[in-house]
Parts: structure tokens; sequence; C-alpha cells
């Protein structure tokens, strides 16, 4: 047997200044949205401990959408704008739960089963609809999001509530009142904050004292080891083979199609849960908007964490929804003080929601081309 | 080391009179040969002799049974094999490894050698939700790597990324990726030595020495001739799609071997050798580079006369194509070039055309049509975007009104006189033959009038009537107009047959300038990049002393 | 995934099995998570014939919450969550106090307990609650747009409430 | 006959018949469902002549291979910010005009223009300054938007929308912040930040529309913005026609191909992003004219959507548009947006075309999206 041969081209190793140079370029989006931080909260002049407060509960209330887009992700399907299908299915379950009157964890939970099949099945037709507009998922997935939003509002505002009709709603609080279709704000009672007061945790910092919904903490956390041992198996193997290069992994004979779609059906259903813990920490659900906004925020908050569309970790989720929400709660009052027009404040942070998606996708794609243009050069043996 | 002598072993493969038409234009025809286990076939032929045809039939490939299957039998180990797809072929043994890298480059040596084959874990879930939810035994599939990579012989890092891997390795690592998968009994390889340096591929050679002593029996395709004689126990050479001759390597030699792959009898037809009086150069290019992806220019330096038709040949990948597309402005290239004296800016597409320069493309339907447009928009559109041909001023010259009449007349009158066959001058391009395409691009560029036409492939996927046509018209434009020609092809006969003097181009550089009446052997050795001092002093080759 | 028959065969069992499962689980949510509005009725009743006279100075703890005095001929509604509930009757004058516990099934259209009957030991407490007196739908948050609030062109206007 | 029947279908495409022999049925029922018909025509045509140069501004950057222009509120925005300008330029000077009445004197121009703004040409003359400030904004931006849109080669459409929203979003704050201070235009009490709606009442509206507008009984039909849209589409038809028009087709349709023949594929696309800007830019100013009323702040968010459904329900695909796509998607589509809410509201007593609207709009556009752009054989 031939004895194998060390090689001498040693792979080339980053050297000090280059890791560092590479973090700050790789991290930039974050940094800039620290120092934007940084900056606003002294002039918005809140307290430490309201802005702790609020970034608990907010972290809480949106952590788990946020880390519902991180499979697609993986899977080379850039960001899922489609998770808005997601949100309706989990609005539709808590309909139902609201009108039958089911409270606490297990009005959550029966809401929860109810979406699951409805979100499995729109996230199907979603990945179905992508694996037709390949190269172009994510503008596809956005009008698909609006195209279905019409059926929901169809569903929701013209067949819920008919008496005879199959989908009965007599609860009279969910149903307008010409007699059919269902309100815009309902109040969830019934489930308001259910989760995040399962495991009531009050800790007093001198002055100010903080509640931690843990309950909610504990389900975020479930769910990110899901995403960890996910991507141990050999489903989520095959998901990031995918997501590098299609015709190679497809070569290798991995059912590129299907697993494109499975990955989209998980994302929607998680959205669903995920909407369901957004509207339990809220209290109140309005039927034909909150949906729209999950998956734009959603999206912006990811972005902002430094993820890009085609790399996300956890750590991006958590860092993207503080920083996003810090600027959200602080920018009004920002506004208001720097310029005395808390209007300015409002379209600032809602400039900024739109700026940060623009300026990610528009990074993404220039990085790729100038990506694709030094492969080939590589290709060339220079 | 073969086990060929010991005649009761069945062979692993048979190839039984395997044929293959694409079209009518017969690409395959009557191939024998059987390989037994542990040896090693040489397969080596010009450019469209029909390599990579056999392979996708050996590979099952799905391009071969959509345009109507192949004619013969191929037996593994005795009975009849028919593949439908590449799976087919890699459950009953046989490893394809491809020229362009089939690597993911965020995954490591490891998860690339068992790219869908990773050794997994069972857990419960696999019961709901199928066996796909198993998770990764990271360990065992890092045993694995090191094995497939020690039976190779070459030491690659299990851990390094694929991108990151200089391309020695990647090689190495698809290799891996076929030892791995245990069923692998044929491992095919198409010009795996062809981006190695020097000293990888006497690393690679020596490995799948060793592989061979395993018991992997190998299909090694590869130009450098010395390292078919080094490695194999049987070289088979093809010529236009048949087996012209099957040796061992004590029988033959590198001479003979280019020989018998490039000499082919030259068709009648080729006109009497007209003599060009010495004119003056009318293109001169001094030490040109073009970085062209795949067709690297690095050192080339040449001159065209006026009126002549000039030839550039050489294999694919060694960089003929970029001379074209350099001067031409298409891709990035330097050095100096000038054209009727005046020196020539490169990297400027409009600034080439407007020196009365036009050029055929090789890459008809990507670079040479608007496919989505008639034929009267692709014959003068150049022409109408350089010269402003075809447009109507109005407001003294403020508004270019596009002359449809102009076009369609234009278009009418190349339609005749190239006897391009369509419906008419509105005919989208994306309808016609491949023939009648190449047609629609020479008018292109005749409508421009220009003194230097460079031309491309000229017949590359044409059947046969129409080569002669497109030939013909070429040599006809030069005669009438006397402009320049320069023909890239990797067709050496069409060359010979058209051009007055042929350079050929071996890894960017030009190994050598000979009068296109030179045998067809002398290019051969050019070609090969072989130094001419292997040519022996009176060897005979096929009848004709030197 | 070329699973054998029988493995097939198994797996498909096991997967009808988890589906059983979740239906099942949806449906004992259903039943633990129910909340109903009880009412707690005083007035004087006859049930299977027998006369029970309303309670004075009665007060109640439903689950250990906190007591509430029902005047007699009064009523009171309480949400109950769930199926069981234990409920403790205490008389001010004697100190009487009896505890009883409820079950309240699936299917009950309309059910108000009688706490006389309850007091008296009846063995069937509950009586038909009055379709008239529906209890006061609890107050829907105010000034809420009837018709949803859909934007003219685009799907949906309001970008700020997250 | 069949064959020629077949090539119909074929070129028309299923969708469109559908939608149209929908549409037909639409206005068939008219009487039956008790809907003036000659008023759902007028109001059809109305809205037609007001949307359509906002159609016709998807084309420059579909020909020449920018895909759909989701970014069309930039172009809206310069239409914007020259209406609000206008309508500022004719407070002060008809403030100035008080001043000239009353004995004092001003610079030669200004008593010029004033006047003018008294007389019966004030209309034209405030659309005319409001074009004269929106073409170069939209020029401008149109620029700025190119050179994003060059460096993203292949994901154009969604970079498109959220450069747009950003833009929106931007605006939003500059309506606050801008100094203008014509009492028409300004929040009552706060008196600075512009009001979300501006009426263009005694300004310029219905400019267009009324220029010899035939009008009887209840059927109105705006032929001066139906002859302004008509020299728009020629004005485009004619650019396509000239040799920078053929140019930026050829870089649509195969960008290789262009640059082989000497075609700067960048600067073609920079023109077109240029134009169809600009294009947007007088769109929404023929809009208004015939709305009414100026819609900023979050007005422009949304508008793309419906001009994209429009040029997709005409038959255009994302690297192919012509004038036919735009005059018969636009007239379907509005008409499906103004015959819904009428007809079928009486039918089903419910509001159900705004849902339906949304429904048919991006289902088009979806589509089109999953359409294959490879060259039909």
């Amino acid at each position: 047997m031939t004895p194998p041969v060390k090689n001498d081209s040693a792979v080339h190793k980053f050297t000090g200044t280059e890791n560092v140079k590479h973090f700050l370029i790789s991290n930039s989006v974050p940094i800039i949205f620290i120092a934007l931080s940084a900056i606003a909260i002294p002039i918005s002049g809140f307290s430490a401990g309201y802005l702790i407060q609020e970034m608990l509960t907010r972290l809480a209330r949106n952590s788990f959408l946020v880390l519902s887009l991180l499979i697609p992700i993986m899977a080379g399907m850039g960001l899922n704008f489609g998770m808005v299908l997601g949100a309706m299915a989990g609005q539709i379950g808590l309909i139902f739960v609201t009108d039958w009157a089911v409270v606490g964890i297990p009005g959550m939970v029966l809401a929860a089963l109810i979406s699951m099949p409805i979100a499995a099945f729109l996230g199907f037709i979603c990945g179905s609809v992508l694996n037709k507009a390949k190269g172009r998922e994510m503008v596809t997935s956005y009008i698909l999001g609006f195209f279905i939003n019409g059926i929901y509002q169809f569903v929701v505002l013209y067949t819920m509530g008919i008496r005879g009709l199959h989908i009965p709603i007599t609860n009279p609080q969910l149903v307008l009142s010409r007699g059919f279709g269902i309100r815009n704000a309902i109040n969830l009672t019934g489930i308001r904050r259910a989760l995040d007061n399962a495991l009531p945790l009050t800790h007093n910092f001198g002055h100010f004292t903080i509640s931690i919904p843990l309950g909610t903490y504990v389900t975020i956390a479930a769910f990110c080891f899901f995403i960890v041992w996910f991507r141990r198996t050999k489903l989520g193997q095959d998901m990031r083979a995918i997501g590098q290069d299609m015709a190679v992994a497809g070569s290798a004979g991995i059912a590129v199609e299907r697993t494109r779609v499975i990955a989209i059906v998980i994302s929607t259903v998680l959205a669903a849960f995920g909407q369901i813990i957004f509207l339990q920490n809220i209290g109140t659900m309005n039927t034909y908007n909150s949906h729209e906004q999950t998956g734009m925020f959603s999206i912006a908050a990811l972005l902002i964490g430094g993820a890009t569309v085609s790399r996300a970790s956890i750590t991006n989720v958590f860092v993207g929804v503080t920083l996003f929400h810090m600027m959200f709660v602080v920018s009004p009052t920002a506004g208001k003080e720097l310029i005395g027009q808390a209007q300015l404040g409002e379209y600032f942070r809602v400039f900024v929601s739109y700026g940060i998606i623009a300026v990610a996708l528009v990074l993404h794609a220039w990085k790729r081309l100038q990506e694709r243009e030094r492969a080939r050069r590589g290709l060339r043996g220079e | 080391m073969s086990n060929r002598l010991d005649s009761a072993a069945t062979p692993l493969l048979t190839v039984d009179a395997v044929g293959k038409e694409f079209f009518g234009n017969r690409v395959l025809e009557e191939v024998n040969f059987s390989l037994y286990a542990g040896e090693i076939l040489g397969l080596v032929g010009e450019n469209g002799a029909g390599k990579s045809t056999l392979m996708n039939i050996l590979f099952g490939m799905p391009v071969i049974s959509q345009t109507g299957g192949y004619d013969g039998r191929i037996l593994i180990e005795g009975e009849e094999v028919r593949f439908s797809s590449p799976f087919d072929a890699i459950d009953a043994g046989i490893g394809m490894v491809h020229q362009e890298f089939s690597l993911l480059p965020g995954f490591t040596a490891t998860e690339n050698i068992l790219l869908n084959r990773e050794s997994t874990k069972y857990n419960p879930l696999v019961e709901v939700f199928g066996d796909r939810i198993k998770t990764l035994d990271r360990r065992d599939m890092r045993r694995r790597a090191d094995e497939a990579i020690s039976i190779l012989g070459f030491s690659i890092d299990p851990e390094a990324l694929g991108a990151e891997m200089p391309v020695g390795h990647k090689q190495f690592t698809e290799i891996a990726r076929e030892i791995d998968r245990k069923s692998t009994k044929l491992l095919v390889l198409d010009e795996p030595t062809a981006v190695l340096a020097e000293s990888e591929a006497e690393i690679l050679i020596k490995s799948l020495r060793g592989l061979a002593e395993r018991g992997i029996s190998m299909i090694f395709i590869s130009h450098r001739l010395q390292e078919v004689i080094d490695l194999c126990d049987e070289i088979i050479i093809l010529r236009d799609g048949r087996v012209v001759k099957e040796t061992k390597p004590a029988e033959t030699s590198i001479f003979q071997v280019a020989s018998l792959m490039v000499g082919r009898n030259v068709e009648a037809v080729s006109t009497e050798r007209r003599l060009m009086e010495e004119t003056e150069t009318i293109l001169d290019v001094q030490n040109l580079w073009v970085d062209m992806p795949g067709e690297t220019v690095r050192d080339v330096t040449f001159s065209v006369r006026k009126g002549e038709i000039f030839g550039v040949g050489g294999l694919a990948g060694q960089g003929k194509l970029g001379i074209a597309n350099g001067i031409m402005g298409l891709f990035p290239a330097g050095g100096n070039v000038t054209v009727k004296g005046e020196p020539l800016r490169l990297n400027d597409p409009a600034l080439s055309l407007s020196r009365d320069m036009a050029f055929v493309a090789e890459d008809r339907r990507g670079v040479g049509l608007l496919l989505d447009e008639p034929i009267d928009w692709n014959i003068a559109f150049t022409a109408m975007q350089v010269q402003d041909k075809f447009v109507r001023k109005i407001l003294g010259g403020l508004i270019k009104w596009r002359d449809d009449a102009a076009m369609r007349e234009v278009a009418l009158d190349y339609i005749n006189r190239l006897e391009i066959r369509c419906t008419g001058h509105r005919q989208r391009a994306v309808e016609l033959s491949g023939g009648n395409q190449q047609k629609v691009c020479l008018a292109k560029a005749f409508v421009v009038g220009p003194e230097i036409l460079f031309v491309s492939e000229p017949t590359r996927g044409i059947d046969i009537g129409a080569k002669r046509l497109v030939l013909d018209t070429i040599r006809q434009v030069n005669e009438d107009t006397g402009a320049t020609v320069i023909v890239t092809s990797s067709e050496l006969e069409e060359l010979r047959s058209v051009c007055d003097r042929i350079a050929i181009v071996d890894s960017g550089r030009i190994s050598g300038v000979r009068d296109a009446s030179r045998p067809a052997e002398e290019f051969g050795v050019l070609m090969l990049g072989e130094s001419p001092s292997l040519v022996p002093a009176a060897a005979t080759i096929g009848g004709e002393t030197f | 995934m070329s699973a054998a028959p029988n493995l097939g065969m198994r797996r498909l069992l096991i997967r009808v099995a988890l589906v059983a499962a979740l239906v099942a689980i949806s449906f004992v949510m259903y039943d633990i998570g129910k909340e109903r509005n009880v009412l707690l009725d005083n007035k004087s009743a006859s049930i299977d014939g027998v006369e029970y006279e309303a309670l004075v100075g009665v007060s109640i703890i439903v689950d250990g919450g906190k007591k509430t005095g029902v005047r007699p001929d009064a009523r009171i509604a309480h949400k109950m969550v769930g199926r069981t509930h234990t409920i403790r009757l205490e008389i001010s004058e004697g100190g009487k106090s009896i505890e009883r516990t409820v079950r309240l099934t699936m299917n009950m259209k309309s059910w108000m307990i009688s706490l006389p009957a309850l007091a008296g030991g009846a063995r069937d407490i509950y009586i038909p609650r009055p379709a008239a007196a529906q209890p006061l739908p609890p107050p829907s948050p105010s000034g809420e747009p009837e018709t949803p609030a859909l934007g003219d062109d685009g799907p949906g206007e309001s970008l700020m409430g997250i | 006959m069949s064959g020629k029947f077949e090539k119909f279908i074929s070129d028309f495409g299923w969708p469109r018949i559908i939608i149209a022999l929908f549409l037909l049925l639409l206005f068939a029922s008219t009487p039956f469902v008790g809907v003036k018909l000659d008023t759902s025509i007028s109001d059809t045509l109305v809205r037609v002549g007001m949307n359509g140069v906002l159609v016709l501004a998807m084309v420059p950057m579909v020909q020449s291979g920018c895909g759909l222009n989701f970014g069309l509120p930039l172009g809206i925005i310069a239409g914007l910010l020259g209406a609000v300008t206008s309508i500022q330029v004719a407070t002060s000077f008809d403030a100035l005009y008080q001043v000239i009445s009353s004995g004092g004197s001003v610079g030669v121009f200004a008593s010029a223009l004033s006047s003018v703004l008294q007389s019966g040409a004030r209309g034209l003359a405030l659309f005319g300054i409001a074009l004269a400030i929106a073409l170069p904004c939209a020029a401008i931006l149109g620029f700025l938007y190119a050179q994003i849109l060059n460096r993203v080669k292949g994901e154009e459409m969604m970079i498109a929308t959220y450069v747009g929203f950003s833009s929106v979003a931007v605006m939003c704050m500059a309506w606050l912040l801008l100094p203008f201070n014509s009492p028409v235009m300004v929040w009552g009490y706060g008196g600075s930040g512009l009001r979300t709606t501006i009426s263009t009442e005694g300004f310029w509206r219905h400019i267009l529309s009324d220029f010899g507008s035939i009008d009887f009984g209840n059927f109105y039909f705006p032929t001066g913005m139906f002859i302004f849209f008509a020299i728009m589409v020629c004005i485009v038809w004619a650019f396509f026609r000239t040799k920078t028009g053929t140019a930026m087709t050829a870089a649509g349709s195969n960008p290789e191909f262009a640059r082989a023949s000497g075609i700067d594929v960048n600067k073609m696309r920079t023109i077109s992003v240029m134009l169809s800007t600009v294009l947007g830019a007088v769109g929404i100013l023929v809009y208004e004219q015939s709305f009414g009323f100026i819609q900023l702040y979050m007005g422009p968010l949304y508008m793309a959507f419906p001009a994209v459904a429009a040029i997709l329900l005409g038959g255009a695909s994302v690297n192919k548009a012509t004038m036919a796509n735009v005059i018969v998607g636009t007239f379907l589509f509005q008409g499906i947006l103004t015959m819904t809410p009428s007809v079928i509201n009486s039918i089903l007593k419910s509001d159900m075309s705004e849902v339906i609207r949304i429904i048919v709009s991006n289902g088009m556009i979806l589509y089109a999206l999953t359409r294959k752009t490879r060259v039909k054989r």
C-alpha cells in the first residue's frame, strides 16, 4: 500500500487583523444598530427598568416567530416572506378557540393543534409554488402572502359564522353585526398571557421589579434545542446541501423538490405557533392586519441581528429582536424630543424596518455576484 | 497487473457494438471493448470523437434516452444492463468523476465525501417522520472519510471546507467520494489531471494505481498521453465515433497515438492550395492574455496578413476561443494588438466593432442570437448599433428612427444569398435549425462589411450538409470582399480545408504556426504540447514518410 | 427509504396512532380548558316534586375562591373552567356549611345550579337556564371599527401596531 | 379558420380570455342587478385613463430586463413632490398678486406669472409647473435607483419592492419637515408638516379630464385624459422604435448578445429605469388630477401592485411587454376593479369585491412569476 503523502500546501490561516476585519464586516448591521440605540436611548429618556421589562416581554413575544425563519434560510430558500401563511393559520386556530371559550394553556394548545393541519397545507402549497419559481423565491412568497391573504379574508370575512355554513361560529362577540364574518378586533381574554404567566417569576432589582414570562422562554428554549437537533439530522444535512448547491445535491440523489417543500411546511407550521404565542402576549387580535406585519417585522429583526439571506444563526435572532425592538420602542420618543414630532419617530421606525431589509437584500445580491465572479476567476486556477 | 490473461474470469464490463445517432448525425459506431476487474483502460480521442457520448451511455445520462437511446449492448459481469438514470449506474457499481467539480463549498471534506450516504443513528421519531429524521453519526462519518482518504493515499484534511481547498484536494475529495461508495467496481475519470499541477498529477496516478490493485477497474480519459501510457493497461483510440485502434502501452508510443488520434484522410474536397503572396500585416498581436473562464489565454503572439484565412486550432480548454473574444473586448484582456497599423484599446466591444472588425461567436444560442426576435432584427442589429445603418435620421439626427423597410430588404437579400430555410424575415430565430441559425449569425457579421472577420466554431452542432455550405460561404466572402478571416475551430480537418495558415494553441500559448498543407500529424503533435523533438527523425506514420 | 413491507405497515400504524392521539389531545384540551359561565341561583325551586326554600344569608366559595354572599331570590354568575368543581355553602346564622363537588358534562346546553337544591342535598341540582336572561356579554373594547379597516388599494394600511 | 382561432387563443392566452369573459359577463349583467350600465362604463373609462400611464411606466424596465418595477413608488414620490410644490407656488403667487393689485412693485417675472395664475389658464400652468418639478426629480431618483439595480442583477424585483417602501417611508418624514406653508396643505393646528390628503380643488383638478369631455346624462368621458394617455403611449412606442429603444429591447432579451454588439447594457438599464420612474411621476399626476386628491404619507406604498397586475393581465411576461399589453391590461384590470363592487355587491349584498380584487391582482402576478422565462419554442 503506498504510504499517504503529506501534502505541503497548508490551508491559508487568517491573520489577526484579517479576523477582526472579517468580524466587523459580517456584523456591520448589528453594530450600526447598537450605535443607533446608544444615541437614541438617552434622548428618549426611558428608565433602564422600563426598557429591560419592555425588551423581556418583546423578546418573549417575537423570538418564536423569528426563529421559524431559520429553516428555509438553511435550505437556501432565502427569507420566507410566506410565513404570513403560518400566521393566518395560527389566527384561524385562535378564532375557533375563542369561539369555544377554551381558556388558558389548554386553549393555546388546542389553537395550535387546529392551526397545525391548516399551516401544513398552506406550507405545502407555498413550497410547491416556490419550486416553480426557483431563483425568485422571495418575491414569489411575498406575492403569495398577499394572494392567500385574499383567500383568508374571503373565508374569514364571508363564510365564518353563517348559520347554515359548515364553519359554525356562535360566539356573538366574534361575529360582525351583519350576521357573518369575523370582527377585526377580537379580545383574546381567555388565553391572554396564558403562557407568559404559566411560570410567573418576578424579581426586583432595588428600585424596580421585572416580571419575566418564564413559560414563553421555556417554549422558546425548547424550539432552539429543536433547531440545533434538527441541524444534526439527515434531513437537516440534506437541507444544508440543497442550500449550497441544488445541482450537486440533486446529482447525489437528494430529493431536492421534496426537501424544499418540507422546509417550507416546517417553517409555516412553526410560524403558526409563533403567531399564537405573539397574540397571547398582546391579548387582542386584529384578524385582518396583525398577520401582515408579522412577516415584515420578523424578517427585519432577523436581518438587524446580522443574519444574511443565505446564513442565519440563533444568536442573530435574539440580537436582532432586541435591537429591532429597542429601536422600535425608543425612536418615537427620541423623535419627539429631537424635533418635537412624535409622528416623525413613528415613520423613522417604519423606514428602518423597510430600509434594513432593502440594505440586506442589496448586500446579499451584490456579494453573491462578486463571489460568482471570484469563483469563476478561482476556477481558472489564478 | 491485469488479470486479462486468465480468460476464465468474465470481464467486468463489455461494450458490444455500441452506436449512437443525434438527429441523423452518427456520433458513435461499432464500439467494442471489454474491461476486467482491477484493469485501467485509457480512452483517448480528439474533441467530438465521441468520448463523452460513450460515457453518457455508460452512466445512463438522461440526454441519451431523451434522444432515442443507443444501439448495441453493454454487459456488466456478463449480463446486459440498460441504465435509465445515473442512479441505476451508481447502484450497478459505476462511479463517475466529472471534470467540473461537484463539491459543496460550505461542507467539510468529510461531509462532501459522504454526501447523501451519511451514517446515521436511529431515534424513535424515525417511526413517525421517516428515515431522514435520524441524527448524523459524526464520529462514524469521520472514520469512513479517513478510511476512503487512506485508500486514496493522498492526505486531505477531513475538516477542510470545500471552498477553501486547493484545486488538487478538490479532485481527490471527489474520488474519495466514489471510493467510499462500497459498491463501486468501475470508476470513470473524465480528464482528472486537467486542472492539477504536475506533482499532484503524479500523486493521483500513483493512488489510482493503488486503487486498481484493490480490484477497482477504471476508465481514464485524458489528453496528457504520457499519463495514459504510464498508467493504463489498455488504450483505446477513438476517432469520428469509431475505435481506430486498441493497443497496450508497451506496443505503442505517444507519437503513434497522437497521429492515430488526429491523422484522418482529408476529404477530397480541399480545393487547390492557392499561393498567398506576402501582403502587409493587417492584424498584429503581441503577448496577448485573456481572462476567459475555461479558455484562458496566457501569452499569445501572432500576426495575420491582409486577405488571408488564418486558422486557430487546438484542443478544448487550451485557450484558442479566448483570443477572438479577447480582441473583441468581450472578456478582460491585455497585451498590445494593432489593427491596420493603429493600436487597439482592449476591453471595449464597441471600439473593436468600430474598427471594422466583426465576430461570429462560438456560443450561438447564448451570445450569437436574439432568439426571441425575428430574423431581420438579428441580421441588422449590430450594423444598426455600430454603423447607424437601417436608421432614418429625423430632426437632424436627434432621433434615429429604426428603418424596418431597409431591415426587411437586407434580411431577404441574405436569406436567399445564404439559402436560409425559413418561413420569412419575421420568423423568430429560435424556430430555425442549427445550420440556419449559424447562417443568420454569419449574415449579421457580413452586413457590417468587416475588414477582419472572426468566426469561432462555425460548424459546431450542425449537420454535415450545412457544414460544407458554411465553410464555402466563409471562403466566398474572403474571395469576394477580400476580408481577412480568422477561423477558430477544434475541427482540425475543417481548418486545413479552409485556411491558408493555422496556429495551434496549447495551454494558453501558441505552440506553432504551420502552413495548412502540412500533414495532420504535425498539427497533432503541436496540439498535444509535446516538444517537437519527440518527432523521430524518419518515422513512418500511417504510410507517409517525413 | 425503501422500507420493507412489514416495516412500512408498522410505520403506517404508528402514524395513524399518532394522529389519533393528537385528536384525542385536542378533545382533552377542550374538556380541561372549556370555560363556562355558570349561574348560581338562590330562588326557591321545586325539583322532582321536592320543594326547596331560598337560603337566607348564604355565601359561596367555589374551588376555594373568594367568598361571595347571595341574597335570597338573587343570582350570581361564576366562570368555571373545566369539568369538576367544589362549591362550599356557608350559612351565616347556624354556621352550617355544606360542600359538594359538581361535574359539568361536555354537552350540557343551559345550566343553572339551584343553591337551595344543593343545600338540600338533592340529586339533580340543575335547573334550565331562563332563555331570556342571557348573561350580558363582556364589555367589548370600545371604538373598534364595525367593518374591517381595509386599505383602499393596498391589502392593509396600519403599520404601527405590533 | 380554426388555425387562426388557435393562434389568436395562444397569443391572447387563456387567463386573459377567462377574465375578459368574466368582465363581459359583469357588463352584461348590470341591468339585471339594478346598476346603470352607462355610469359603470364611464367609471371604468375614467379609471383606465387614471391608471393608464402608471401601467405604461412598467414597460421600459420590463423590456430592458430589469423585471417588473415594484419600485414604482419612487417615481410616484417625485410626482407628489411636483404636485405639492405646484400648490405651494400657486398659494405664494396668489398672495403676491394681492400685493401687486394693492400697488406694491414686484419683479416682472413674478407679476407675469401671478397674473397668468389668475387667468383661465391657471390650471394648465400649475399642472405644467407640477410636471416641470416632478420630471427632473424623477430622473435623478431613477438614476440613483438604477445604480442599485445594476449591482443586483437577477434579484431586482424584491430589492425594488423594499427600495420603494423605504423611499416612501423617507418621504413620510420629509412631508413633516419640508417648509410648506400653504394653508390648503398644512395641518390645521400644528402648522408644520403636510396633511395626508390634499384637495387639488382650485388648482389643477380635472384639468385634463374636463378638456373637451363628453358629458351627457350620466355618461362622462374624459377625452383630455385619454388624449394625454394616447400621447404618452405614442411617445413610449416611438422610443422603442428608435435605435436606443431597439438596443434596450435587445439588452432585455439577451444581455450577452447586446454586449457582443457593442451596447453598454448597464447604460441601457439605467435609461430604462429613469424612463420608468419619470413615467411613474407623470402617471401619478394624471391619476391625482382625475382623482381630485393628492395622497401623501403611506398613500403610494402599495401602488406598484395594481400596475404590475394590470400589465401582466395584458399579456406581458417578466422580460417582454408591448403597448397592446398596457392598453388591454389596464382596461381588463380596471374594468374588474370598477365592476365587481357594484355588480357583485348588489348580487350578494356584501362587499366581497375588495377580496376578489386582491385575489385576482395577486393571482395574476403569481401566475407570471411561476412561468418559466425560458424562450418559448
